[in-house]
Parts: C-alpha cells; structure tokens; sequence
C-alpha cells in the first residue's frame, strides 16, 4: 500500500489510524486480521521515521501493542482456551477501545454539527447600562483554574522568598528608606522601577522592596497600579503627623 | 400583573441579561409566584418561534436566551461578528470524551484517545468549556473534570441529558468529516413547538448528582 | 429579498450589534439597494412601536439600537443587583495566595504581589471567603489569614486538598514552567507549623481540613 498517502498528522492518535486501516481493507473490528493489519501500520511508521518525520510515542507503543497481540495469536490454543475464545481473544481489548474511542469520535462530529454560538447563532454581547450601573466592569468570573492561574502568575513575577535575609537586611533596609524618601522629596509620584538602577542585584531589589513596605507601612507613601501587571508608583501619602497613628494599627506588616 | 404585562417585563429582562436567565431568577426579580411568569415564558417561547424574527428564545444552560436565527450566520459573520471557538479535532473528541464521562481524570481520557492529553486539556480549561471538579478518592489523588456552564451555553444544550445519544456501535461506521467550516442551515432550530414542560426547568448539571 | 424576508435580518443585524447600527452599514452587509432595506428597517420601527414588547427599535447617534423600555428600568436594577458572585482580579490572586499559602500574614501577600493587598483582603473578610486565623508568633504579632468554609463551597471543594497542587497545574502546561522556588509542589498548603501561635486562637479551631 502507498504508505506515503497516509500522513500521519491527519490521525488523532493511533487509535484513529488503526480505524481508518480496517476501514481501507475492509475487514471486520471485531475480527481483525492481525498480521495483515500490523504489517501496514509497521509500513506508515517506518515510512514516516525514513522521512525523519517525529513519530509520536504513542504510535511506537501501539505498533509494540499490535506486535504482541500478533505474537499471541500464533501461540497453539488448548482446547479450553477454545471453548472462552471470546474472553481470551489477544485482540478482545484492543477491539474494545477501538469501538470505544469510535463512540467518541462519533459524538465529537454530532457535538461539533450542532448550532453554536458565535458561529452559528449570535446573543448580545453588550449588556444594558441599567445592569452593568450596579457592578464593576472589572469583575471577572472564576473557576478552580483561574484561581491556580492567578497564583502561577504571581509566582512566576514575585521575586524569591527572602524570609532569611529580612534579619541580615535590616539595617540596610532603614538606610534605604531614608534614601527613597529622600528621592520622593518635592515628586509626585515616582516609578518603583526607578528606585534602583538596571541589573540591580537582587538583594537591592528585596531590600528596596522592604523600604517600600515600611514606608507604605508608616503611612508614608501610597502605592499605585496602574493595571494588573501595570508598573508600580509610589506617591508621597498623608501628612507626617498621621504616622503616629501606627502603632495603634491593629495590623502590622511583619517586617519590623 | 396578568401575562399580558409580564410577557414584555420577562422579554426585557431576558433581553438586558449577559447570559441565560433562569426561571428562578425571574420570578425573584419580578417578585411574584412562579406559575404567573412561568405562564408568560412559556407564552413568549411559542410567540417567538410561531412569528418570524431576526432572534428566538432558546433555552441553554438551564436557563433562556435570545439568540439570533442560525439562518442569519453569513450575514452576521459579514457584519463583523464572530469570534467562533476554534475547537481542533483532539479538542473536540476530548471535550465530548469529559462531557460524556464526567467527572473523568486525564488519565482515563488519554486511555480512550490513546493519546496524551495535557495540553489539550489545559486549552480546554483555559476556554472555560472544562472545569475541575475536585480530586479523586484513589492513590495518586488525581483531578478530575468536567464541563461547564459555558460549554452548555456554546452547543445551545440545556443540560447534560440533552447531549446526543451516545451510540453503542459493533461496527465500523463510515468516515465522518467535522462541519467546522460554514454552517448547516438545515440543522433545526432548537426551538421546541410544543409548550415548554415549566417543571422541567433542568436543575444543576449531571455531575452534581455524581459528586 | 422581500420586504417580509428583510425584515428578521435587518432585526438579527441590529440585535447582534455592539452599539447603534447605521442603515448605510445595513445596506452594506446586506448587499442589496437602500431602498428595500430602509422600507424594512421603517416598517420593523413602526411593528415596535405598536407591539408591546419589552424593548424597542430607538434612533440613535445616527444610527439603529434596541433598548429596553424604560418602564422596566427599576426592574432591571433589581436584576443587575443580584447576580451571581463575581471576583475581581486582584482578589482572586490574593485568594489564591491565601488559599495556597495559609496561614500567612498580609505583608506575605503584598510581598508576592507586589502591591498594597489590605483592601482587597478586607473584601475578602467581607465576602467571608478568607478569616482571621489568628497572629503569628513573630515581633509585632501580625495576623494571618486562611481561608474558610465558603471558599471550599465557592470553588466545589470537598476540603484544602482537593486544591490542585502547582505540580499537577505544571503537568498541564508543558511548555511552561513556573517559578516554584521555594514553594513545595508537592502539598497545596505550605503550613509552616512552628512559625502559627496556635493559642492565640481562642476556641477557633484551625480548618479541620488541613489536618
């Protein structure tokens, strides 16, 4: 058979390429002529690996499965092996998925006919301004994924934990508040980024990071966003006697 | 307030909705007993489906929806609309594989594929057409899936029970193609002729009844 | 194209539409003369007008729109007031750093996200999705934070380990890879025994869960 016309990226998997095989020598599922059907799937993956085409893992271990199976069959059968020929076919699992992932191959197309929406059938998509009056537009719906997601991200931009080197860090950190107030002075606002030159190292970042903290902590500078990921502002906050109302501040911020 | 006023409160307010809207929610907005506006839907179902309009009210999701005629599509498409789901074939047949077994691990889906099936998954959940549902009670606590509320909304299913009939074959079947391009105009509206059968309104989807 | 068969698209067209629709852009879409379909789009305006319908065909901006009748406007308040319970980003990334991390105190959130978190944490107390655990046993006894039984219930879960691990969210994305230094993989709750002062939780049980 003309391997070539067979491309193997046309098949989900090799269960799909075995269903089209049967189909094409018209044989019976439920009676598949195991060497015949082997020798051609053998043929369309070694032709593929001539053309140096990656050939998935899954289709090897189906080609070893096929081989197996063929093995078995050419074992002699006692004759009570004969009489539950059903039960121990070396083909009856293969069969059953064969059959089984048809099933779902099947529903998938009846799934995909009917009418859906934005391709067949349109609903509104803006909604009344006396519904969305009462909630933010920046609500956004959630699922158990969207929250892994939100803390995958979080990670992935979050510098390491410093949890060790706040202690080492400490004196530095005062230093730098100093420093970024001192920045700050006569600004409206200044960019976070801009507190530390590029290629900074590391500990500067999480140091600077920590002055920030106290400083938003005191009550000393404000924090904006600009979007989610947007970059971070600081703004000079309220008035210096406002500070002294910290220490009554049931919360804290861990880093003293 | 007899049908004839709650008919054009309950088509406005099906009408302002992002979503389909349940009956429930309805009657708890308009603030009376559920027969009288249930009374009015199943009117306005049989108004929009005897007269024709541009739209109809579909129920999807357990709930009801104006949707516009599937007769429309190329226009709409030409008008700009039409962000349709490119779902690929690995998509689809692990979407029906969820739908249809769920709840159901990764595993047990790559097992009926015969091919693995993580990222095709992850697309999945990232569409919001599978959700997770939990883990399951077995060694290796692994996740298990099912689909979601946007999944009955994008195939128009009112609830699971309303997928197609899986078929048990014994046989091969001939080769089917997937209709992903243009649209079956004469694929039935789903609209049902008959009076709505009110208290029927499907409740949670299958796998509630599973957990 | 009749009038009679113009009139359900003209209705899909501006019914599908993100704002008012002009009949220059219905002619262009539709492919046809003005005139017909401006005999149609005049015909469908009077068929509101004299219909009682929930909503209606206004002249706008230049241009076509359906709107709801504004008699309906207190009812349609009452709707958008109650639906369903929705997050926003900022809190749902605050959640998930809580839910993963608990307990753990609001400068440990602000620290990973890099931004002022108290408000937003505040609206989780509120909505009741995260608790006071109680202070860490740390200088300047800051509180933790976890999460509660109606956090479990929101996202359908039987308890804390039935949150995915990063592991298992990694497995399905192949082609990335997160940045987990530091953070155990293997377990969702990365409780770090020692640091809680447990006593300092008067009759307030830790989540039974975690245990």
């Amino acid at each position: 058979m003309d391997a070539f016309a067979i491309r193997l990226e046309n098949f989900e998997g090799p269960l799909d390429l075995l269903l089209h095989l049967i189909k094409k020598n018209e044989v019976e599922i439920t009676d598949i002529p195991m060497a015949q059907i082997t020798a051609q799937y053998l043929a369309i993956i070694d032709a593929m690996q001539t053309l140096n085409l990656d050939v998935a893992g899954e289709f090897l271990l189906m080609a070893a499965t096929l081989l197996h199976i063929k093995s078995r069959m050419l074992l002699p059968k006692t004759i009570d092996e004969e009489e539950t020929e059903e039960e121990d076919d070396p083909r009856a699992e293969l069969v059953r998925r064969l059959l089984e992932y048809q099933k779902y191959k099947e529903a998938a197309v009846e799934i995909d006919q009917r009418p859906q929406l934005e391709r067949d059938l349109f609903a509104r998509t803006r909604p009344e301004p006396e519904l969305s009056e009462e909630s933010e537009s920046e609500f956004v719906a959630v699922s158990l994924f969207d929250l892994v997601q939100a803390l995958a991200e979080v990670l992935r931009q979050s510098p390491e934990p410093v949890a060790h080197e706040v202690d080492v860090e400490r004196l530095s950190v005062t230093e730098r508040i100093t420093q970024v107030l001192e920045r700050l002075h006569g600004q409206e606002s200044l960019a976070f980024k801009e507190l530390f030159p590029p290629l900074a190292a590391r500990s500067e970042v999480i140091v600077t990071f920590l002055a920030m903290l106290e400083l938003v902590k005191m009550r000393l500078v404000r924090l904006m966003q600009n979007q989610r990921f947007g970059s971070i502002w600081l703004f000079p906050a309220v008035a210096a006697e406002d500070a002294s109302e910290i220490d009554s501040q049931e919360e804290s911020l861990g880093y003293c | 307030m007899d049908t004839a006023d709650l008919k054009p409160l309950v088509e406005a307010l099906i009408f302002a909705a992002d979503g389909p809207v349940r009956l429930e929610r309805l009657v708890e907005v308009i603030g009376l007993e559920t027969e009288p506006v249930a009374v009015a839907l199943a009117e306005l179902e049989r108004d929009y489906a005897a007269q024709r309009r541009g739209f109809f009210l579909q129920q999807v999701a357990g709930g009801y929806q104006l949707r516009t005629r599937p007769e429309y599509a190329d226009d709409l498409r030409r008008f700009g609309r039409g962000r349709p789901f490119k779902l690929t074939r690995p998509a689809l047949e692990s979407l029906a594989i969820i739908a249809y077994r769920q709840p159901v691990t990764r595993a047990e889906v790559e097992y009926l594929r015969g091919v693995d099936s993580g990222s095709v998954i992850k697309t999945l959940l990232e569409k919001q057409l599978v959700r997770i549902l939990g883990k399951k009670d077995v060694p290796g606590k692994p996740m298990i899936y099912g689909t979601t509320r946007q999944f009955l909304e994008l195939f128009g299913l009112t609830d699971l029970s309303a997928l197609p009939t899986l078929r048990e074959f014994n046989e091969l079947l001939p080769e089917q193609t997937l209709a992903t391009e243009g649209i079956d105009v004469e694929s039935p509206l789903l609209v049902e002729e008959d009076a709505v059968d009110l208290s029927a309104v499907p409740g949670e989807e299958r796998h509630d009844e599973q957990s």
